[in-house]
């Protein structure tokens, strides 16, 4: 055994994965994309593992309310690109491998060339626009994504897009849910979720991800684990052989424009400012500014103005940046924002 | 026909519980079951696709359902 | 919400876990026993999720070998000792809790006292006398044993010794196992694991701790979980609800002789030595002597002499402390030393 | 009566594969099926204990089996 193996010689032990095995794992070129609650966990066991060359693609930055689930950050980093941060600490903890960070946000625009350097993509990403652009970038690439998802106390696993014996193509994440609605799925911050559950999750995505390069039986294609960590429970739902989506094109991603509190705060009196939470959150505090639900915005879009600048504004910038989106797709003349981190962005300011 | 149905998710929420009964008429089958449910929580179309899941396999609309089925509704889930 | 739970906003989002509960977790006092594959997940999600006190005991020190798998440490690391490590490391990550490192060996001499200051005990250790001591010592003094185990793609989870709502006492490890013969179920080193097991058992224990100290439904007690990784099936194996066992008092561990680097050193002529290392690693490096791998050592007791010392060595210490064992048990006419901290001690002699 | 058992950890090893069938005669019962497995597999004995989960239940030595029952050998583990 070589003396770069000694590292791995506990893994190499096991039946059936011996010195060649590992030389699949550092030939491997694997792409996260997401390095949040996911992230962390499938970065640092790939890492660990000698996977040898690991991209890791995040545009945002390490935020405190988020450290009870992003391992690989301290509050030291708050502030700091993800991506980077997280290569570096990974870095020190095994210095053979190669550490990409990836820190522009993925789009429709760069994802293939993104991608096009790594044999497999791992959805770490907290977002279902970023979701369904990796899985059909994923298609029209040929390369496979072992898909990650977590919601307060459940999480779901799966590998979209294998090549099956016969050539055929195994089931994607359209397979699935062809097409979401985001505003009506609640993000981490708002449903709230267990940190445990991301690791737990995470690493069954790095482990994943090593039986599919190792050539290992049982790889979850055709087929998605549904895990709950309250019951302990898991059950795994077949899918079925063969994708029966037919993907041709990447939907564009929409550019979101942003306003960050600070800025907001500074031009209050010259926007049109507009609440699209519910009547119940409406009800216990707002900001100011009209209120116009989200379902109930494209029966309303003769309300914004064309002359001024229009804010939306939710609980943390997700339904307000939906809001945005609308707003492009159906009256282009509106110069519209979305308000960066909502409400939580807002009170932050507010404490400073 | 009175069928148990699982939720998972947001479904959880929409229902209000982690299972509820639904009596279902005319042709038992997946779709019908899902008419039934969306008029009763209108929250669930508006996702605009969850997962309807008969004995751990992913059902289309047209398969038949009986009581003995297990049946989950599996939203998507996007967080991480 | 006060300024310092920001970090934990995320989790008391969730329904049902509030304010109230997050005090919970930050009241509770965890010991973590093993800083090894399980207890670095363990110990890095409870240090994120914001228990007040984490307790890591381990003797051992890093070892090249098992970074694979033991993701707080760095190869520079080496030889040093894992509590203390850990301890540093998390505390870096979470600066508003108590981290404490317990670097003496767990014996039936100390354990009741080191225990005595924690509510929970976290099984993470990686051999059957400190599993049994921990049971056991956890049964006297009426506290749960968060229990995990693996083994090659494998692992188990329980949660022992729980009061029940009668005031019996939930199962232990005892109820399971009575006894085991350990020399026949072969280690990490020796079976190999798959680092992604021991990062999702690592989790799943983290998780029940949570669970237990929130007061949450669905803690694993009465039934023990057993999970594969390769196929991604895991099944809940019903115990029962209340113990069956009458443990009274602690088995007394083996007390193990050992020799220090520079004393070996010294008399290095005079002793008999003994690798027990597997082949792969004797083909690496040795430091002179006999092979006579752990596994093979009952069937070739004859080789070893009486007239002399005999000193086992193996990478860190463990195995060849095992190999004392098997000795003082088979052979009590030979005079048998462990090398402390292994070829890991060794080095660091030749270094200064 | 022949039963189809489920092998874990190191009983894979002594088994020799994932799943085995044993013949069993006369009183079928956990103790028998133990006896049978052990004559046939001694370094199944040698570990000093195992758990027999049926149905995944623990099952002690007095439970009937039948041959519809779902039966599993799982040993203890001791890595970390």
């Amino acid at each position: 055994m070589d003396k770069d193996l000694l590292r791995y010689s506990c893994q190499m032990a096991l039946p059936g994965f011996g010195e060649s095995t590992q030389r699949l794992l550092q030939a491997a070129r694997v792409l996260i994309v997401g390095a949040g609650g996911l992230g962390c966990p499938a970065a640092q066991y790939l890492a660990a593992s000698g996977v040898g060359t690991i991209g890791i693609a995040d545009y945002d930055v390490v935020s405190v309310s988020n450290l009870h689930r992003q391992i690989l950050y301290d509050p030291d980093d708050a502030g700091k690109n993800k991506a980077i941060i997280a290569c570096e600490r990974l870095l020190r903890q095994n210095p053979e491998i190669q550490l990409v960070p990836h820190v522009d946000k993925i789009t429709s625009a760069n994802v293939l060339q993104i991608i096009d350097g790594y044999d497999v993509i791992v959805d770490c990403t907290d977002n279902f626009d970023t979701r369904y652009l990796l899985n059909d970038a994923g298609v029209l690439s040929n390369k496979p994504v072992v898909y990650g998802a977590i919601y307060q106390y459940e999480g779901q696993v799966a590998v979209w897009n294998v090549v099956n014996h016969d050539g055929a193509r195994s089931p994607n994440y359209r397979d699935l849910f062809p097409k979401v609605d985001a505003s009506q799925i609640p993000n981490c911050s708002v449903a709230g979720v267990i940190p445990t559950l991301a690791g737990i999750i995470g690493c069954i995505q790095a482990n994943e991800v090593i039986k599919y390069i190792t050539g290992s039986l049982g790889v979850l294609t055709g087929k998605v684990l549904v895990f709950d960590v309250l019951s302990m429970q898991s059950r795994i739902v077949k899918i079925g052989a063969t994708t029966k989506t037919s993907i041709t094109e990447l939907a564009q991603t929409v550019d979101v424009q942003t306003i960050s509190p600070l800025a907001l705060k500074r031009s209050i009196a010259e926007v049109q400012l507009i609440d699209v939470r519910t009547y119940q959150e409406r009800d216990l505090e707002d900001i100011g500014g009209e209120h116009i639900p989200l379902d109930e915005l494209e029966q309303n879009l003769d309300k914004l103005s064309t002359g001024k600048k229009v804010v939306f504004y939710c609980a943390t910038g997700k339904r307000s940046a939906e809001a945005v989106k609308i707003v492009k797709d159906k009256m282009q003349a509106v110069d519209a924002f979305s308000l960066q981190d909502g409400l939580a962005g807002w009170s932050g300011l507010e404490e400073h | 026909m009175t069928i148990t149905i699982l939720a998972f998710g947001i479904a959880k929420d929409i229902f209000g519980s982690n299972t509820i009964t639904v009596d279902l008429h005319g042709d038992v089958d997946v779709a019908c079951l899902k008419d039934t449910l969306e008029d009763r929580y209108p929250r669930l179309k508006q996702l605009s696709s969850y997962m309807v899941a008969v004995n751990n396999e992913y059902a289309d609309n047209t398969l038949a359902l009986t009581m003995s089925d297990e049946i989950a509704i599996i939203p998507p889930v996007s967080g991480g």
